[in-house]
């Protein structure tokens, strides 16, 4: 199996970039608010598997600490997101992001 | 891989952060206001009594204390490069905690509270909060540090923007900048990311050396720079990443509108200073290099498109909190200016640029607070005849919008003045910058003048002429604002040295 | 003294804010004795002016003590820029030749304007709270020697007339005031770019620092050679000088900068209509003077013949506009456009007899103009209407007033043996002998004609012939036999009363005083005036 | 200070101190205080004519001047310059002593004539003080001695004349007038002031003396072409003034004025300045300017007096006479005749004044009947006018033993001599001109004669309403009209008025000016006032020729008169040899002067020849048409119908203006001030209406924001505005999609500009 080349870093990026590019997605396009929040997460995992990465070849802790943050972080913010989303459902009755649009012009 | 460390060196890490400990007491003694506050709040079961804010305010002003100690340290890196104790940060720490305190009066003057909340419970402990992320925020030398402060404050500001929980604006605003904010964080992580790719480094200042040693592929480095961007530019509220704001700042209650359009704007200048002056290298070397030149021209873009975009749509707006939302938009632009031109004097004026624009902003919020109040209505046309009504808060509302517009003889005009003196101190080129900035404040002056417009030369559709009276306390606060928006305009020595002392960190950067 | 003539105002305005808004009678009597105060004090600085001193730039050894007179030279603001060395904003007040004249003038004006705003009957503390920092604001334009100081007073004006062009004014008043706001900050903000490039580009020559001096701007050999407005900056010297120069044409104002001028006079109040025509329009002039034209002297020696042809449209066409007016005050108004015109052309002669002319010009307009719209309050009191075609016979039965009248409108139209001629023969002789704008004279003697044309057209109108029909007055059979008029709803006296004579008959004695014997005023200017011509004649020049 | 100079100042300000007295307190002072400027006149004419007697009678000195002056306005050391002063001064010359007697003289019998003219008026003392202040201006134009203070005086003459020609301001006829004649002499006086600047630009100076000298002394930086026009646009000044065409349209209406007022001012002084200007600045005129001025004279004398012909209103009739005379004057200081045209200058004086006043008389009897057609027969109720008026009459027609024979003909013999020195051709239709005008004259003026004396009354002939009109438009200021209005029996004036008629009257007979009859040439006048020497010859005075220089020598002294010796008589002997007493005294500085005055010494008797002849033809056939009724008026006017209206409408000059200057300038106006509101005022005009649709709060404050000036930035930026905030969709998904736009946005406009 020697065509099969050892993953490098660069597999690793694509498949950041990847996710980035579905998190960005799912945010621009889902209507659903819950959903819309997955894609934060994704996106915030993108930035992990490049810190992990780039630790990994780059050597140094110091991104592997940064990944552990990102998730403790991640974390909480689902715990505000959830509590706002519920709020805006009792508001509302809904929880379609591109329904609630009061604000504006 | 990874070897583990040996006693000696925990011993020695123990040592330092022991050492360094004497250096955070601020941060320290606002984290345990901030505890004893959720207590104090259980105990007073969030009745509405003036306990809470009280005691904030008396906290918030020992912090003064604590921080006015730190001058006597010697300024330098704590953590292992985490976190930094410097002039620079020392004067956001005082900004941070005075603009706390003006949100926790505004608050206790605001009668919406009333209306909507049935208990204030952690709403200060929650502004405690977000004082010492945005200290954490001035300070931090470290991206995991900048990125744990700015969450710490966006997810405070999140809440306090929620607070009204029955109001479906307030949530809705919640949600917006909920979302907004999230998806820029995170791609200021992703940004994050690659920077710590091309460097191999988290701290700021090795981030400097290691881009200006090796000269990093400048495609991947805009990449980077434009994420992170869009983190700060969130943050300091300018185009085109903006478009949370005018819709949160109408939104949220009234106090934490003003907190976050002066406070947490601070903070993201603070934010970008830091790491632009110093993560990106173009300092001591006379010729800038390309790094420096692209996020230059990058921010000339957003500087002046933010004083075009918001000077320019607010000449649209009905409802004052809004209007006051794109004025700080187009702030945001003029503050820009400041930094653009990357030198002493630049920064100075930034700096100086943030205290008049913290005074006289507050001022205003404050008094529009105090309108609503008595109106209930922040909407233009409900501004009629309230010149004769409530004398004192026109002729103050009258004289922050004309230190917003940057007419003499307020601290306004002394700001703006810095500004485009350090434009056109940096010669020629910069001059056209200035010219914007000018023209775009002519612009302002028009829709900034509505208000006193409004308010007195028409008559007010309902015909009671009795005189609307905020109270003497409230009185009196608006007439120190006022006295001293005026007092600094025409003497602006002691907060122009101020500026200058805590600028002169960057001394070593800035040539 | 000067510091106290400027703030006086201030003080009697702070008084009025202690003093309750329903004593308006105390409210005006304070205003009045402040404006009385101004107006002593403008006496004492005149006795004690020597002409001899000339001003304009530093006497000897660089101070401008032995140029300048009654200086007052005290730090106001001192930092560190750093690398900008210290910035020092002084509070720096004088008068020379120049200034003293217009200082006189504006205690004159505002004392008349105190008087005239008597009738004021809504929000009087109001009014005359903003009145006196109007007051002030003018004259502390005119005593400032340091840039800094002279654009603080420069916008503090600004909110006040605003204001009381827009609380107090006609039916249109929100248009008007914020049409001139707009305006007026338009020219400013860029004199504010200029103000800054400057202080960048000015070392004083006794302290070696930069400064915004006013006085060292005024001499060549301060500017840095390679600043952004030095001598070398070619390019920014032209764009600095136009930029500023429109600044201070929109106060003037000059075409096409004129039209919230008429829009302005017609809302505003008399009084303030007359502080705006008296004292406000020559500020613009003022600047071009002090400021515009010493420290960029060649760009005005290249730019005479513009400056001139303004000043002939100024002229004409401010007197034709004048010509097809229906509305009393605002054919006033253009015939001030069209007078301020005479001033331009003056200053564009470049020679002592046209700058001497203009300066003396800008005194007369502001007595005789105050005159003209004073006047025009008169009958608007009473008949509530200033359409010239709703008079008509006026002569006979008001014949004090038609006296007046006469007297201010052969004044305005520059007849000999009224000040307004001196000026305007002096404007003329010099823009003719200078040969930059010799045929710009010719043409705009012209003036002369359609001034007369529609000054007697409207005295025709209004005071000559018969009631017209649909006259705003009514004629009543008096005991005597004879018509008399009456005004309904105007309890007053019909022909002038005691207070708007108090306002008129000084007026018109200096009118025609300094029509008669022009030494007066004429012997405080010249030195400076000559000395100005030398600062900014070609030969001087730095070699660019 | 020279004693007559301060005599002669006491004359220029007592007028002035009358005005001030009674514009304050004529109600005060009994009998409105009329005697106060009756009196103080009085004085004032007594001075002038001590001084007269000093200068002209006892010391017989042709060159005789004195003067004095002072600082006016100091402008210091001026640059360039140096020290420079605008001094005021009086001088005292022939001239001047003979004008201030005239003028004094004139003043004083018209104060005397109003107070029983103008007497009950309501404004009786009003009417007293503007003829002081009438008469202190013109003195001040007859004593300047520099160009700045005849300028000043100028404009005062025009405000006095203004003001008493609107005296009965409530006739809109009257106010028109008023503000006719300002507007008219305002053209004049640009002219006249752009002419001053010229020479003040070159020599900084306005002093008479100054600028001859350094004239004479070629310091004329300028072409000169340029002195020429200098010379034309300081006649204009006289072309307003002394209503020479083609400003002289004012002159007629002026008689809306009280009548003794168009005695004084519209015929014997004010209208004459304009003539004694032209004498006092003779010396700079080129030739050319010369010759421009000569043509307007004739031509000015011809067309008034077709136009006097055909009018009805007595008044206008000698007001169109006037204008024809000044033409005359003016022609003769074309032609050179300087002495004649001055001499006529103050004959005139005396007999046009004796004949408004005459008028004034008869309109006074007729109440306030002023046309023609409706009097007649008058000689017998009016003995004394009648005297008077004729003999003033002849006068002006100009026959032998008058005064105006004497000068009419000096000037005509002039224009004749003037003919023949430029080669004859075109200048030959100045003294034809002349002598028609002349016969005219005689023509209209006996057809007044006998229309208003003669015959039978024809009152009763007078349509009803136009009389009614006629006394309707006067009764305004008279009140005693009223009461004799009931029965309409004509008599002679009181005393008062008939005094002022005798002495003038006498004052037109030829033994006061010259022995002989028949050459005026011989009188004193023209012996004591010479024509003075050019100071620009034909020739650039830079050339410096000996002529010029001889002059500059001469005129070093400022005094404005050229003994040259033998350097210019050795030129010309037979100028020196032949020429009458008159001027043998002088020889002239330059050739064609000499040559002009020689010729028209020569054409002397020709000159009397045609000029008999011509009154004698217009007298013949005012006498064939209006007494033998040989032609009937009626029908030749029918005849030749055209020309007819073509005089009876003026030449329609005021048809003319009114559609051209008039109208023009109404309309430019009116464009300019539509243009100032929504051109200048709107930018764009259509922006306003664009706006509005984008003008979101309907108010009228924005409405108006919108359009208007500053408003096209507000146009573009609402505009910007507009659009900007349709972003702000209020979906927080539109908000990141902006910003990724943005970001990603910025990254390619980035890499884009990398690659290239």
């Amino acid at each position: 199996m020697e065509q099969l080349t050892p993953i490098g870093l660069n597999h690793y990026l694509t498949i950041s970039a990847f996710l980035l590019g579905f998190g960005l997605f799912a945010v621009m396009t889902r209507k659903n608010a819950i959903v819309v929040l997955m894609g934060v997460e994704l996106i915030l995992n993108a930035a992990n598997i490049n810190f992990l990465a780039f630790s990994k070849y780059n050597g140094g802790m110091a991104g592997v600490m940064f990944v552990l943050f990102i998730i403790v972080i991640a974390a909480a913010e689902a715990a505000i997101a959830l509590a706002i989303v519920i709020n805006i459902f009792k508001i509302f009755k809904s929880v379609d992001v591109s329904s609630i649009d009061t604000l504006k012009e | 891989m990874f070897e583990l460390p040996s006693g000696a060196e925990i011993q020695s890490i123990v040592a330092t952060l022991q050492s360094n400990v004497g250096f955070f007491i601020p941060e320290i003694y606002l984290s345990l206001l901030f505890m004893f506050l959720i207590l104090l709040d259980l105990v007073v079961k969030g009745r509405k009594n003036n306990i809470l804010p009280i005691t904030t305010l008396v906290g918030l002003a020992g912090t003064l204390f604590f921080i006015y100690q730190q001058h006597a340290l010697k300024a330098g890196e704590l953590f292992f490069g985490m976190y930094v104790l410097d002039e620079f940060a020392l004067f956001f720490k005082y900004f941070f905690v005075l603009s706390g305190m003006l949100a926790v009066i505004v608050t206790m003057a605001d009668e919406q509270f009333d209306r909507e909340v049935k208990s204030m419970g952690e709403y200060y402990a929650l502004i405690v909060s977000m004082v010492i992320g945005m200290i954490m925020m001035a300070s931090s030398a470290d991206l995991m540090m900048i990125f744990l402060s700015m969450e710490l404050v966006s997810f405070t500001a999140y809440i306090l923007t929620g607070y009204f929980k029955r109001s479906p604006r307030s949530s809705e605003a919640a949600l917006k900048y909920l979302v907004y904010g999230a998806v820029s964080s995170g791609l200021m992580v992703y940004g994050f990311s690659l920077i710590y790719g091309l460097t191999a480094e988290t701290n700021i200042v090795k981030i400097g050396a290691e881009l200006a040693a090796s000269n990093p592929n400048s495609l991947v480095m805009i990449f980077a720079t434009l994420l992170i961007l869009a983190g700060f530019g969130y943050k300091i509220g300018a185009v085109p990443f903006h478009f949370w704001s005018p819709d949160v700042y109408e939104g949220a209650p009234t106090p934490i509108t003003a907190y976050l359009s002066v406070a947490s704007k601070a903070a993201g200048f603070a934010l970008l200073m830091r790491f632009f002056f110093v993560a990106v290298p173009h300092g001591g070397v006379p010729i800038e290099n390309k790094l420096s030149i692209d996020w230059k021209t990058l921010l000339i873009f957003i500087s002046i498109a933010s004083m075009i975009y918001g000077n320019v749509v607010a000449l649209w707006q009905k409802n004052v909190k809004r209007l006051l939302a794109y004025s700080s938009i187009a702030h945001a632009g003029y503050l820009l200016l400041g930094i653009i031109v990357i030198d002493k004097f630049g920064t100075q004026a930034t700096l100086f640029y943030l205290l008049s624009y913290f005074l006289m902003n507050f001022g205003a919020f404050y008094v529009v607070t105090l309108i609503a109040n008595k109106t209930g209505s922040e909407n233009l046309d409900d501004y009629r005849g309230l010149g004769k009504k409530m004398p004192l808060a026109g002729a103050a509302l009258t004289v922050f919008l004309i230190s917003l517009v940057g007419l003499p003889p307020t601290l306004g005009f002394i700001g703006k003045l810095m500004i485009f003196s350090a434009l056109l101190a940096k010669g020629s080129l910069y001059i056209w910058l200035a010219l914007i900035g000018v023209m775009t404040s002519v612009i302002s002056l028009y829709y900034y003048m509505l208000i006193p417009l409004n308010m007195y030369l028409r008559e007010s559709n309902m015909h009671d002429d009795k005189e609307m009276n905020p109270g003497i306390l409230a009185q009196a606060l608006m007439a120190v604002l006022m006295i001293l928006t005026l007092y600094f305009g025409l003497f602006f020595t002691p907060l122009a040295d101020f500026a200058k002392y805590s600028s002169a960190i960057f001394g070593a950067v800035l040539h | 003294m000067l510091s106290l003539i400027v703030f006086l105002p201030i003080i009697a305005g702070l008084i009025i804010l202690a003093v309750p808004s329903s004593q308006k009678q105390i409210i005006r009597i304070v205003s009045l004795l402040a404006a009385l105060a101004q107006g002593v004090l403008a006496v004492l600085i005149w006795k004690g002016y020597d002409p001899a001193l000339p001003g304009i730039t530093a006497g000897p050894g660089g101070s401008p003590l032995g140029s300048f007179q009654f200086v007052e030279k005290i730090p106001w603001i001192t930092l560190n820029l750093g690398s900008f060395g210290p910035l020092n904003i002084e509070y720096f007040i004088g008068v020379d030749g120049i200034s003293i004249t217009m200082v006189i003038l504006t205690a004159l004006v505002s004392a008349i304007g105190v008087l005239s705003s008597w009738t004021i009957q809504k929000q009087v503390k109001g009014y005359f709270i903003l009145y006196n920092i109007l007051a002030a604001a003018m004259m502390g334009c005119f005593v400032s020697l340091d840039f800094f100081l002279f654009y603080v007073f420069w916008e503090i004006m600004l909110l006040p007339m605003y204001f009381l062009i827009g609380i107090w004014g006609g039916p249109n008043r929100e248009y008007a005031a914020i049409k001139f706001f707009l305006y007026t900050l338009f020219g400013s903000v860029f004199m504010l770019l200029v103000m800054i490039g400057l202080y960048f580009s000015v070392l004083d020559p006794v302290t070696g620092n930069h400064t915004f001096s006013l006085v060292a701007m005024a001499t060549q050999s301060n500017f840095i050679k390679d600043a952004i407005l030095g001598p070398d900056n070619v390019m920014w010297r032209y764009v600095a000088f136009i930029v500023l120069f429109i600044g201070f044409a929109i106060k003037v104002p000059m075409f096409p900068f004129h039209t919230w001028l008429p829009d302005a006079h017609v809302e505003a109040p008399t009084p303030i209509s007359v502080i705006l025509a008296g004292v406000l329009l020559k500020l613009g002039t003022y600047g071009m003077i002090r400021i515009n034209f010493p420290i960029f002297p060649e760009v005005f020696q290249a730019s005479l013949f513009v400056i001139g042809i303004f000043g002939a449209i100024n002229i004409i066409y401010g007197a034709l506009c004048a010509l097809a007016q229906k509305d009393l005050k605002k054919m006033v108004a253009y015939s001030s456009i069209s007078h301020m015109g005479y001033v331009l052309l003056g200053l564009s002669a470049g020679n002592s007899e046209g700058m001497v002319g203009a300066l003396y010009q800008m005194f007369n307009h502001g007595t005789i103009t105050a005159m003209l719209f004073l006047l025009v309050g008169v009958i608007y009191d009473r008949a509530h209407t200033r359409h010239i075609e709703k008079f008509g016979g006026l002569a006979s039965y008001m014949p004090v007033y038609a006296a007046f009248v006469t007297v201010a409108w052969f004044a305005s139209l520059g007849l000999p043996g009224l000040s307004g001629f001196i000026s305007e023969a002096l404007v003329f002789v010099g823009a003719f002998s200078s040969v930059t704008t010799r045929y710009i004279a010719m043409v705009a003697v012209l003036g002369i004609v359609f001034g007369a044309a529609y000054l007697l057209w409207s005295l025709q109108r209004m005071f000559l012939g018969q009631r017209r029909p649909d006259a705003a007055y009514d004629l009543v059979a008096g005991e005597d036999g004879h018509e008399h008029i009456h005004f309904h709803d105007w309890k007053g006296k019909i022909d002038l009363d005691g207070r708007e004579l108090a306002m008129l008959v000084p007026l018109m004695l200096i009118t025609i005083f300094l029509g008669v014997y022009p030494m007066p005023v004429l012997g405080m200017l010249t030195s400076s005036i000559n000395k100005l011509v030398e600062v900014l004649s070609p030969v001087i020049l730095p070699q660019l | 200070m020279h004693s007559l100079i301060q005599l002669s100042i006491v004359v220029l300000l007592l007028p002035l101190l009358s005005f001030v007295i009674l514009i304050f307190f004529n109600r005060r002072l009994p009998r409105r205080g009329d005697f106060v400027g009756v009196g103080i006149l009085g004085t004032a004419f007594g001075i002038s004519a001590y001084i007269f007697w000093q200068v002209i009678v006892q010391s017989y000195d042709p060159a005789f001047r004195v003067a004095w002056d002072f600082t006016w306005i100091n402008l210091g050391n001026v640059p360039g310059v140096g020290p420079l002063q605008i001094r005021m001064g009086v001088v005292i010359d022939n001239l001047t002593s003979i004008m201030l007697a005239m003028v004094t003289l004139i003043s004083l019998l018209v104060h005397l004539y109003s107070t029983g003219y103008m007497a009950g008026d309501k404004n009786y003392g009003r009417y007293f003080a503007f003829l002081g202040i009438f008469t202190f201006s013109m003195l001040g134009i007859v004593l300047s001695d520099n160009l700045f203070s005849i300028y000043i005086f100028w404009e005062l003459v025009g405000l006095s004349s203004y003001l008493l020609i609107g005296f009965f301001f409530e006739k809109e006829s009257a106010a028109d007038a008023q503000k006719k004649a300002f507007l008219a002499n305002r053209v004049g006086d640009i002219g006249m002031w752009l002419g001053i600047l010229i020479l003040y630009s070159q020599f900084h100076t306005f002093s008479f003396a100054e600028i001859y000298a350094k004239l004479a002394a070629g310091e004329f930086g300028l072409s000169n072409a340029w002195l020429t026009a200098a010379g034309i646009l300081l006649f204009m000044g006289c072309v307003g003034k002394s209503a020479q065409f083609p400003l002289h349209i004012w002159l007629p209406d002026a008689m809306e004025g009280p009548t003794p007022v168009s005695a004084l001012i519209h015929a014997a002084t004010m209208v004459a300045a304009g003539v004694y200007f032209v004498a006092r600045i003779f010396v700079l005129l080129t030739p050319d300017a010369l010759h421009v001025i000569a043509f307007i004279g004739a031509s000015t004398a011809f067309m008034a007096a077709t136009i006097a012909i055909t009018q009805n209103d007595i008044k206008r009739v000698l007001a169109y006479s006037t204008v024809s005379q000044l033409g005359y004057m003016v022609l003769g200081l074309g032609v050179g005749a300087y002495s004649a045209a001055l001499f006529h200058l103050v004959t005139h004086a005396f007999f046009k004044a004796c004949l408004f006043l005459g008028s004034g008389a008869i309109i006074h009897a007729m109440h306030h009947e002023q046309d023609m057609r409706w009097m007649g027969g008058l000689r017998k109720n009016m003995p004394w006018t009648f005297a008077t008026f004729t003999l003033a009459t002849l006068a002006l027609a100009g026959l032998p033993l008058t005064s105006g024979f004497l000068s009419k003909d000096a000037i005509l013999a002039g224009a004749i001599g003037f003919a023949q020195v430029e080669g004859g051709g075109i200048y030959y239709l100045i003294p034809v001109l002349g002598f028609f005008s002349a016969m005219l004259t005689a023509f209209y003026m006996g057809r007044q004669i006998w229309l208003v004396f003669f015959g039978e009354s024809r009152t009763h002939l007078k349509p009803a309403e136009t009389h009614h009109a006629a006394h309707h438009a006067h009764d305004s200021h008279d009140s005693h009209t009223d009461l004799h209005h009931a029965e309409h029996q004509v008599h002679e004036v009181s005393w008062n008025m008939r005094a002022p008629l005798v002495i003038l009257a006498a004052l037109s007979v030829f033994f006061v000016y010259s022995p002989d009859p028949l050459d005026g040439g011989k009188g004193w006048f023209m012996k004591m006032i010479p024509t003075p020497a050019t100071v620009v010859g034909q020739a650039n005075p830079q050339k410096g020729s000996l002529i010029a220089a001889a002059t500059a020598t001469q005129l070093a002294g400022a005094v404005p008169e050229a003994v040259v010796g033998h350097a210019a008589a050795g030129e010309l002997p037979n100028a020196a040899s032949s020429h009458g007493q008159a001027t043998s005294a002088h020889t002239y500085s330059d050739l064609r002067q000499a040559e002009i005055v020689h010729a028209g010494h020569a054409a002397h008797y020709t000159a009397i020849y045609i000029s008999s002849v011509m009154v004698l033809l217009g007298i013949g056939l005012a006498l064939v048409v209006y007494v033998f009724n040989i032609i009937d008026p009626e029908k030749t006017a029918l005849a030749i119908r055209p020309l007819y209206l073509f005089s009876l409408n003026k030449w329609y000059w005021d048809e003319i203006y009114q559609a051209t200057f008039i109208k023009g300038s109404m309309v430019l106006a009116t464009t300019l001030s539509w243009f100032d509101t929504h051109i200048v005022d709107g930018m764009v005009n259509g922006v306003a209406t664009l706006v509005r649709k984008f003008a979101f709060f309907n108010d009228s404050f924005d409405r108006h924001v919108v359009d208007g000036a500053v408003n096209f930035t507000a146009f573009t930026v609402n505009t910007i505005g507009a659009m900007l905030r349709k972003l702000q969709t209020g979906k927080v998904q539109t908000y990141i999609v902006m910003l990724i736009l943005a970001v990603f946005g910025y990254f390619v406009f980035y890499f884009t500009r990398l690659i290239y």
